[in-house]
């Protein structure tokens, strides 16, 4: 049974002073650039800064994914040096993007085949989970079934009720941070949970497409070049996307040795596909649009328990440059196969 | 304010259903709103019952142009503010589309969007082709600066800051693909025979790539703003391009996208062009 | 990281065949002396050069760039020099705006029979990259410099 | 094969023609007297109107011309003998011995250095020394050294040999003999060349008496970046800078006293131009003050580079004529004293006076072509007719340049080439078996492209000129541990012929694919190291070169490390590049061996039947119903044949010839293809008056000619009594001159050298002149004056302006700003004017009042320029594709251009233009195929996106959107290599063999190799 425990605003300072000695704390903090605000994750020293009103712009995939990673031997070895002694914890994960990580673990932790880099990172990370108290931008995790206000896996779920922060403290070893906290009233917190999740059903919307998506009839179908027609190529939805993990290699060729790189790629961009030959599968864009959503929603919940490779957080609506909707093209797609026939039953 | 925009809109749905249901062309690039989010999305439309669809408002920030080489061999619509029209006039002096293939919806008096400063240093108030305008021409022509943000930063400072700024560059290539000068089929940032930048997103790398970028758009970049705009990072995209832009314009007395015929920056010159900085 | 005043720059030029790559070898056959920091690549006409593969050459660590081809009318290919003059221009504006000192990027014109010229410029060029010291490349990281530990270690 | 042509005399009109028939595969033997190959143009620093630098034009054009496997050339060799006649000429030449085994010298110039023997430099026009082992000048060909013997200390007193210690490579051979040899030819070419006058003979201008007098020769030494003072300009007194510089025009020229009454032709222009350099050169200069009679800018572009000079500060025009020279004994200035042309005196002080010497003909040169039984004219120039302008009188010699008579740069190319027109006939008359049977099979090269790479670097020590500075067998080891480098060696001399021999054994021997040569400079020696490699089985264009010698080993001698870190770095570029070099190959392209003229005026008439005796079909296309254009109006010939007469011997010689097809009444409404396969639709100018025609050659000549000026200036076409020159001279032919007509006004320039036609219509001043004489001759008592702005009779031409001023003919000057004013008043004419030596303005009544009309371009060539892709200057003649040097050429290759639709001329400049225009074209059609480039642009269809900006900047045509694929296409036999597509193309698609984006940017890096940045660390986490 978790303890469950109420901190003020100002109290956050005092707990994460503590944390600290132990972990590297990353976690959500403002910053601006030019006209633009953002909040993204970030090392913090200074905890004031940290802001948990609303959710990320970026999704912490960074912390298990780098952008950039060079891979090798001593560069595993450095790895544990990145951050220190210190395993790294970070602080205010939303559902969404908690289930993202839950959803690369099965991709890299293969039984086949381990990675051991991304691994690593796990091992050496925690998380504390943040509900939210009210629908963000353009989220639907709902949807999908993931629970706004709670995760299994994560030690510590923290809720913000606008005054203060309920942590839900799961794991035995990190009470010791709470215990000069005044204890919370389960029952409040309950209540307080229920009128949430009231508003949420409020904003829900139905997501009937089958999951996952049946792929020839899906793969076959028109409407792709419809969806995808303002697509312009860029890389944003799948560079802010919790759970896209495709990379790529490059090799950095020095006078004496060659370093080999794992970068982020994005199957929305021309050359992901690109053959040597000059010869490219998916040469057009309702192509590259169709793969990303059939990923997604068919072949990764094929071969993952039915679980789709999408969390709902919303980023990939409220990051494309011309505001292309994962919603429609779902709801589009559900149109388009409920007057196929045979296709609910057969699933 | 409001019934301003209402009135183009209706004006634009009026025009398009006729255009549309007349066959003078096949489809209508414009502006539409998303179902779920309101905000503003490129929308294609064909058929004439869905016209009522197009809608113009100070937040459509994206430029339609681009779409026009996706159509080539047939006949497109365009709703076109002042700047889109730009976009195709430097299409048109390249060749890159035909001009009896576009129908050019243009907006008159164009006062700018909402959140794109580019707006404010835009002196291309109607549209430079046209072949049916919504709303009055503006009369008076205006000449703004091209602002220099960064003329007080010393050298050193100006280094700094782009190094921060590109640093936090995640290739995403939004900025890329938003702009209508990127017309290349491979983008020499993807090019790896020779790769002229890196693919890391190191700031070695970034940086390089970034100045690449500006050198390109050099010549064709009319500062638009969409890069800036399509930039999820909020990178100060325009600084380098409108540099560039402005130097072209005092130097060279050239700015792009006022005349079809006109050839681009680097494939023209003139015997005294000015030598500025070479060593004597 | 290097001190300023040991720094051995190394200075990446272009220059055209016709003219200044013969200005260069025209130096040569007179003996004249010029510092030994400059990287000559050969190509045929001032217009082929990129202005990628100067950003490019920072990018690698060149400390500065050399462009030189014919003056302006002496083009052998009729008038590939007009062409370049724009790009350099514009390449330089953008170079020194973006922060990269001016001393760094080099543009100018060497006639056939301009041997003596040449070897000025490279005196010329190699003196103002001295003056503004090592590039520490576009990351300001800096880049290791072998040939300064050879030269010192002999 | 033709048998051999002999070129006498080594500057650009020798080369020019001697190139020109090594390309039509004629046999050429080239003599120079000089050690180098060059002439006076070499010695220049720039040229007008253009400022080109000379050398930067010149050396392309002498290398060619030296490494032509066609020509042989001999320097420093004289001309002793010439016996025999056309198409069998019995030359004896004699070879002056250098004392330089000349195969063994690599032209190191070592030895020059340890020379202890000055001498004055002749080249320099002895203002600086030279050593008594030297050559010529540094960019000389060949690229050898010579000893003087007059100096050399071994050679005259068997002391020193200090040059034969020095040479590793035993060149010297203080031993060596004159050679003398015979040679059989079937035509010579007498390109020999002028002397510059000499200042002294002037003696009031003060030359060699006072310092600070200087000839414009050596003078233009003093300009020149390589001259004795490097481009400085001053005081040859106390070296002090010069701020105040006379020019004084017609140091000899114009002068009975000299007997040089002939006008030099080129001194105006160029004293225009070193004013100008001047002025570039320095701000410091107060005043440049050109002293002269009348400024003679009549050639293509010289009157808007007149203009341009007359705009610039402190570079001052004075119409004065200079009386003496003095110096001013305490400052050393010199005083120039003058009398202005309303007769005042003037004085002015100056630090520098330059005299503009003219043209004179080389006394060695006349005194042969005497023996020779060659007429020489009075003045000692050879002998030419008017109609025949490059041919000698002894059949089978001809000549070009300032042998025959005083001209500038672009007419002594034209003559070079129609002079090798005109040889190539004979020689292609008498045939002759190849010496040597030459084994043209075939080479096939290994297919290399899948094989992994296996690089093979030769360092070469060059004896000691980089070995000497840099540590080669260090450099030779670290190259072995470069990627992909299979074998490294260091060699003594890599160019002697065994060592050439060598690097094709290794190739064999490693199996190598890629050769890095480090040595000397790729400008000079590529092309033997491409045979190298060829002889070892391997693509001759897997070679890069690196130069570790012109531009390491010998400018960094005090700092070894550092060269020889640099030798490296080179290196690993080198190698790097190899890597990614790919093998080329210059493709055949088939062609057509007719050829299209267009235009059939006297010059189209010339260049066809240049072309038919050459042995050439030809099409000649004239609009007109009838062939003969300008000159059917023409009365006179430049020096008063009957006109019609030579026109009508033209016509008839072009319809009697079988090879040409006339086709008048047509003109071109289509123009396909390009040089070797071009089709042209011709179509009737009326319709209905013949057929539409599709016919296909391989060249156009483009002879549409010009027009006169239809203007209402001067009252013309309203009055009778105001007529053209061209009206006046159909008078003279119809006998319907104005019964007693007492009064005779010219006016010379109109419509010309004024906004909007900034040139001068060239001919106007010799036929006013000309008309003038002719009727001053038969009607004494006509009172004939002629009011002009400069006269401009160049050349022998002054002879007949001398002539109508002793016959009374008066000459008024005008200035633009105060034109004649002309009335009709009650049938008679009435010309106010203004006269500048009385100083005072008359109003005179004439009879007949003749204007020379400015020379127009044809208002349609604009279509012209279009269909053929060549373009038009801003008066709408065509445009050449080099004024110096490629008169008749265009940029785009097969198209050539001659007579009045290039610029205004007369008769015989056109024929010479003509038969230069068909020479030029001769060449593209004598060849069984033609050759692409190696190293050609090429365009990946994937990558372009049809912008056009390559079809922009490409200055030779070479580029057009596929019909098929609807992107850019590179048509390789137009192609010549520069690049320019490449660096504007933005996707990248144009890239350029040789030089691909991929070799500099792996050359580059490999450079930069070493400076490896601090490996990245956590960045985007």
């Amino acid at each position: 049974m978790a303890v469950l425990k109420v901190l003020q605003k100002d109290e956050l300072g005092k707990l994460l002073e503590t944390l600290s000695n132990e972990f590297r704390i990353i976690a959500p903090v403002v910053r601006k650039y030019g006209k633009k605000e953002r909040v993204e994750y970030h090392q913090v020293e200074d905890f004031s800064e940290i802001h948990l009103n609303r959710q990320p712009d970026t999704p912490p995939k960074k912390y298990f994914l780098p952008q950039n990673e060079r891979l090798g031997e001593e560069r595993s070895g450095e790895e544990v040096t990145e951050t220190g002694d210190r395993k790294t914890l970070i602080f205010g994960v939303r559902s969404c993007d908690l289930s993202a990580i839950d959803i690369l673990k099965p991709v890299f932790l293969d039984d086949d085949f381990t990675d051991t880099y991304f691994q690593n990172r796990l091992e050496n990370t925690l998380m504390f989970g943040l509900g939210c108290s009210e629908r963000q931008e353009n989220c639907f995790c709902d949807s999908l079934g993931i629970n706004p206000l709670g995760d299994e896996n994560v030690p510590v779920y923290m809720h913000d009720d606008g005054e203060r922060i309920w942590f839900e403290v799961k794991a035995k070893e990190l009470e010791k941070f709470f215990t000069e906290f005044p204890d919370g009233d389960p029952k409040e917190l309950e209540e307080k949970k229920n009128s949430w999740l009231e508003e949420f059903k409020k904003s829900a919307i139905e997501i009937g497409v089958p999951i996952p998506l049946p792929e020839l009839v899906s793969f076959n179908a028109p409407f792709w070049k419809e969806v995808a027609a303002n697509c312009l190529g860029c890389g944003v939805c799948t560079y802010y996307c919790p759970t896209c993990f495709c990379f790529g290699f490059f090799w950095e060729k020095r006078e004496e040795e060659i370093d080999k790189w794992r970068t982020w790629d994005s199957c929305m961009f021309p050359l992901f596909t690109k053959h040597g030959s000059g010869h490219n599968p998916r040469e057009t864009q309702d192509q590259r649009t169709r793969q990303r959503i059939m990923h997604k929603f068919s072949y990764h919940p094929s071969n993952f328990e039915g679980v789709p490779a999408c969390s709902a957080c919303g980023r990939c609506i409220s990051q494309c440059p011309v505001n292309i909707d994962l919603r429609v093209i779902l709801k589009t797609a559900e149109k388009y196969l409920d007057n196929q026939e045979g296709v609910k039953s057969s699933g | 304010m409001e019934n301003k925009y209402l009135e183009i809109s209706k004006k634009i749905q009026e025009e398009s259903r006729k255009l549309l249901s007349e066959g003078k062309v096949e489809r209508i690039i414009g502006f539409g709103r998303g179902e779920f989010t309101k905000e503003i999305t490129p929308i294609f439309v064909s058929d004439p019952d869905r016209a009522d669809e197009l809608l113009f408002t100070p937040e459509c920030d994206m430029m339609l142009a681009k779409y026009l080489l996706d159509y080539k061999g047939s006949k497109t619509g365009i709703v076109a503010k002042p700047c889109d029209t730009r976009a195709i006039t430097v299409y048109l002096a390249e060749e890159l589309i035909k001009r009896e293939e576009v129908f050019i919806i243009g907006i008159n008096d164009c006062e700018g969007l909402d959140d794109n400063d580019a707006c404010e240093e835009c002196g291309i108030r109607n549209p430079v082709v046209v072949d049916l305008e919504i709303g009055q021409p503006r009369k008076e022509e205006i000449d703004p600066e091209i602002k220099d943000e960064l003329e007080e930063m010393t050298r050193e400072e100006r280094f700094e800051y782009f190094q921060k700024e590109f640093s936090r560059c995640i290739r995403c290539y939004a900025c890329r693909e938003a702009c209508f000068v990127c017309t290349c089929d491979e983008c020499f940032a993807d090019s790896n025979q020779p790769q002229w930048v890196g693919a890391s997103i190191g700031k070695r790398d970034n940086f390089t790539f970034h100045l690449m970028r500006a050198m390109h758009m050099a010549g064709r970049c009319i500062n638009c703003g969409a890069c800036e705009q399509a930039c999820p990072e909020g990178i100060n995209m325009r600084a380098l391009t409108k540099h560039l832009y402005r130097v072209a314009k005092d130097v060279y007395q050239f700015e792009p996208g006022l005349d079809p015929e006109e050839k681009t920056l680097f494939a023209t010159y003139k015997l005294n062009d000015s030598e500025q900085g070479f060593l004597d | 990281m290097a001190a300023k005043e040991n720094f051995e720059p190394k200075i990446l030029a272009f220059l055209c065949n016709w003219c200044s790559y013969a200005a260069a070898d025209l130096a040569g056959s007179s003996r004249m002396q010029y510092p030994p920091q400059i990287r000559v690549i050969r190509v045929p006409c001032s217009g082929r050069i990129d202005p990628f593969l100067l950003i490019r050459a920072f990018n690698s660590g060149a400390d500065g760039v050399l462009v030189s081809g014919c003056h302006p009318g002496d083009c052998h290919y009729l008038d590939g020099n007009y062409y370049a003059r724009r790009r350099f221009l514009m390449l330089k504006e953008l170079m020194q705006y973006a922060g990269i000192p001016e001393e760094r990027v080099n543009f100018t014109w060497c006639s056939a029979s301009e041997g003596k010229r040449f070897a000025a410029i490279v005196d010329r060029v190699v003196a103002r990259i001295k003056e503004v010291g090592p590039w520490e490349g576009f990351d300001g990281r800096g880049f290791a410099r072998r040939e300064e530990e050879m030269a010192g270690g002999k | 094969m033709a048998k051999p042509v002999m070129v006498i005399g080594g500057g650009i009109a020798g080369i020019q023609a001697a190139f020109d028939l090594g390309e039509m595969g004629i046999p050429v033997y080239l003599v120079e007297n000089s050690p180098s190959l060059g002439g006076r143009m070499a010695q220049l620093d720039k040229t007008f109107p253009t400022n080109d630098c000379s050398t930067c034009i010149l050396a392309p054009k002498i290398s060619d011309c030296y490494n032509h496997e066609m020509v042989t050339t001999y320097t420093y060799t004289d001309v002793l003998d010439i016996q025999g006649k056309e198409g069998d000429f019995q030359i004896k030449l004699r070879k002056n011995p250098r004392y330089i085994i000349e195969d063994a010298c690599t032209g190191c110039a070592e030895c020059i250095e340890k020379c202890p023997v000055k001498v004055l430099d002749e080249y320099n026009v002895g203002l600086v020394k030279r050593k008594g082992i030297y050559k010529y000048y540094d960019q000389g060909v060949p690229n050898v050294v010579t000893i003087d013997p007059e100096h050399c200390l071994k050679i005259n007193k068997d002391r020193c040999g200090i040059c034969e210690k020095v040479c590793d490579k035993r060149a010297i051979d203080y031993n060596q003999k004159p050679e003398e040899m015979e040679l059989s030819v079937a035509a010579v070419i007498y390109a020999a060349g002028y002397e510059a006058f000499q200042g002294e003979m002037v003696s009031e201008y003060g030359y060699l008496r006072h310092p600070n007098v200087i000839t414009s020769l050596e003078y233009e030494r003093y300009l020149s970046a390589s001259g004795p003072t490097e481009g400085h300009i001053q005081r040859i007194s106390d070296g002090e800078e010069a701020k105040k510089i006379a020019f004084l025009h017609c140091a000899g020229s114009r002068d009975v006293r000299t007997d040089c009454n002939y006008c030099s032709a080129v001194c105006c222009m160029y004293s225009i131009k070193q004013a100008l350099v001047t002025r570039e050169h320095s701000d410091e200069i107060e005043a440049i003050d050109l002293y002269y009679m009348d400024i003679r800018a009549y050639g293509k572009g010289f009157e808007r580079y007149y203009n341009t000079a007359e705009a610039t500060k402190g570079v001052n025009f004075r119409r004065n004529r200079v009386a003496r020279v003095e110096e001013d004994p305490d400052t050393g200035q010199i005083i120039v004293k003058g009398l202005d042309e309303e007769g005042r005196f003037s004085e002015e002080k100056y630090d520098l006076v330059v005299l503009g010497v003219g043209l004179k003909p080389n006394t060695q040169v006349t005194e042969m072509m005497k023996k020779l039984k060659i007429r020489v004219n009075k003045y000692g120039f050879a002998a030419t007719d008017e109609l025949d302008p490059l041919a000698t009188s002894c059949k089978g010699i001809f000549t070009c340049g300032v042998a025959a008579g005083p001209k500038d740069i672009p007419e002594s190319v034209i003559e070079a080439s129609g002079a090798a027109a005109q040889a190539a006939i004979i020689a292609r008359q008498y045939p002759e078996a190849p010496k040597k049977k030459e084994d043209k099979e075939e080479v096939t090269y290994r297919f290399v492209d899948n094989e992994r790479v296996r690089v093979g670097v030769f360092v070469c020590h060059c004896g000691n000129n980089i070995g000497g500075v840099v540590d080669v067998p260090r450099v030779t080891e670290q190259s072995k541990d470069l990627p992909f480098v299979e074998h490294s060696e260091e060699i003594k001399y890599l160019c002697s012929p065994d060592n050439l021999e060598l690097i094709g054994d290794r190739i064999k021997e490693h199996n190598l694919n890629r050769v890095v040569i480090a040595s000397c400079t790729p400008r000079t020696h590529e092309t033997l190291f491409r045979q190298s490699v060829a002889w070892g089985g391997l693509n001759p264009y897997l070679m890069v070169m690196t130069n570790i010698r012109d531009q390491n080993s010998w400018v960094h001698r005090e700092e070894k490390e550092k060269a020889t870190q640099k030798a490296l770095d080179l290196i690993k570029g080198a190698v790097a590049k190899a890597k990614k070099t790919r093998a080329l190959e210059r493709s055949r392209v088939d062609k057509l061996n007719k050829g299209f003229v267009i235009g059939g005026g006297v010059a189209g008439m010339t260049a066809a039947l240049q072309l038919a005796d050459i042995g050439f079909p030809v099409v000649l296309v004239e609009r007109e119903d009838e062939l003969g254009g300008n000159a059917n109006n023409l009365l006179f010939t430049p020096e008063g044949r009957l006109a019609k007469r030579v026109v009508d011997d033209l016509k008839e010689r072009v319809m009697k010839n079988d090879l040409i097809e006339a086709y008048t009444g047509y003109s071109v409404s289509k123009v396909d293809g390009y040089v070797g396969n071009f089709k042209l639709v011709l179509d009737p100018e009326t319709s209905g008056k013949g057929e539409q025609k599709e016919i296909e050659g391989g060249v156009v000549v483009v002879a549409t000619g010009a027009g006169e000026l239809k203007t209402d200036e001067y009252l013309s076409g309203t009055s009778e009594r105001v007529i053209s020159q061209l009206d006046l001279e159909q008078k003279i032919r119809d006998k319907n001159l104005p019964g007693e007509m007492k009064k005779l006004f010219m006016i010379q320039c109109v419509g010309s050298r004024e906004e909007p036609r900034e040139y001068c219509s060239r001919l106007c001043c010799n036929q006013a002149v000309s008309n003038a004489v002719y009727l001053k001759e038969r009607y004494p008592e006509l009172d004939i004056t002629i009011l002009y702005r400069d006269i401009r009779t160049y050349g022998y031409y002054e002879d007949n302006y001398r002539k109508a001023r002793q016959l009374g003919v008066k000459f008024v000057r005008f200035d633009v700003e105060d034109k004649p004013k002309v009335e009709e008043k009650s049938g008679k004419i009435t010309i106010s004017f203004r006269d500048p030596v009385a100083g005072v303005s008359r109003e005179e009544e004439a009879d007949l009042l003749v204007l020379s009309k400015a020379v127009v371009s044809r208002e349609n060539s604009d279509i012209l320029s279009k269909q053929l892709k060549v373009p038009l200057n801003e008066d709408g003649f065509f445009l050449e594709a080099h004024v110096k040097l490629m008169p008749v050429d265009f940029a785009t290759d097969g198209v050539y251009l001659c007579g009045l639709a290039h610029g205004p001329k007369n008769l015989t400049e056109s024929i010479s233009q003509a038969r230069a225009a068909a020479g030029r074209a001769a060449v593209v059609l004598t060849r069984e195929y033609l050759l692409t480039e190696a190293m050609v642009a090429q365009i990946d269809s994937h990558l372009c996106m049809s912008c056009r900006n390559c079809i922009e900047v490409c200055p030779y045509q070479a580029i057009e959107i596929s019909e098929w694929t609807g992107k850019a296409e590179v048509n390789k036999i137009l192609c010549k290599g520069c690049g320019s597509c490449t660096s504007v193309c933005r996707p990248h698609a144009a890239d350029l063999h040789g030089f691909s984006n991929q070799e500099l940017v792996e050359e580059m890096e490999a450079i930069f190799a070493d400076r490896e940045p601090a490996p990245l660390k956590g960045e985007g986490l």
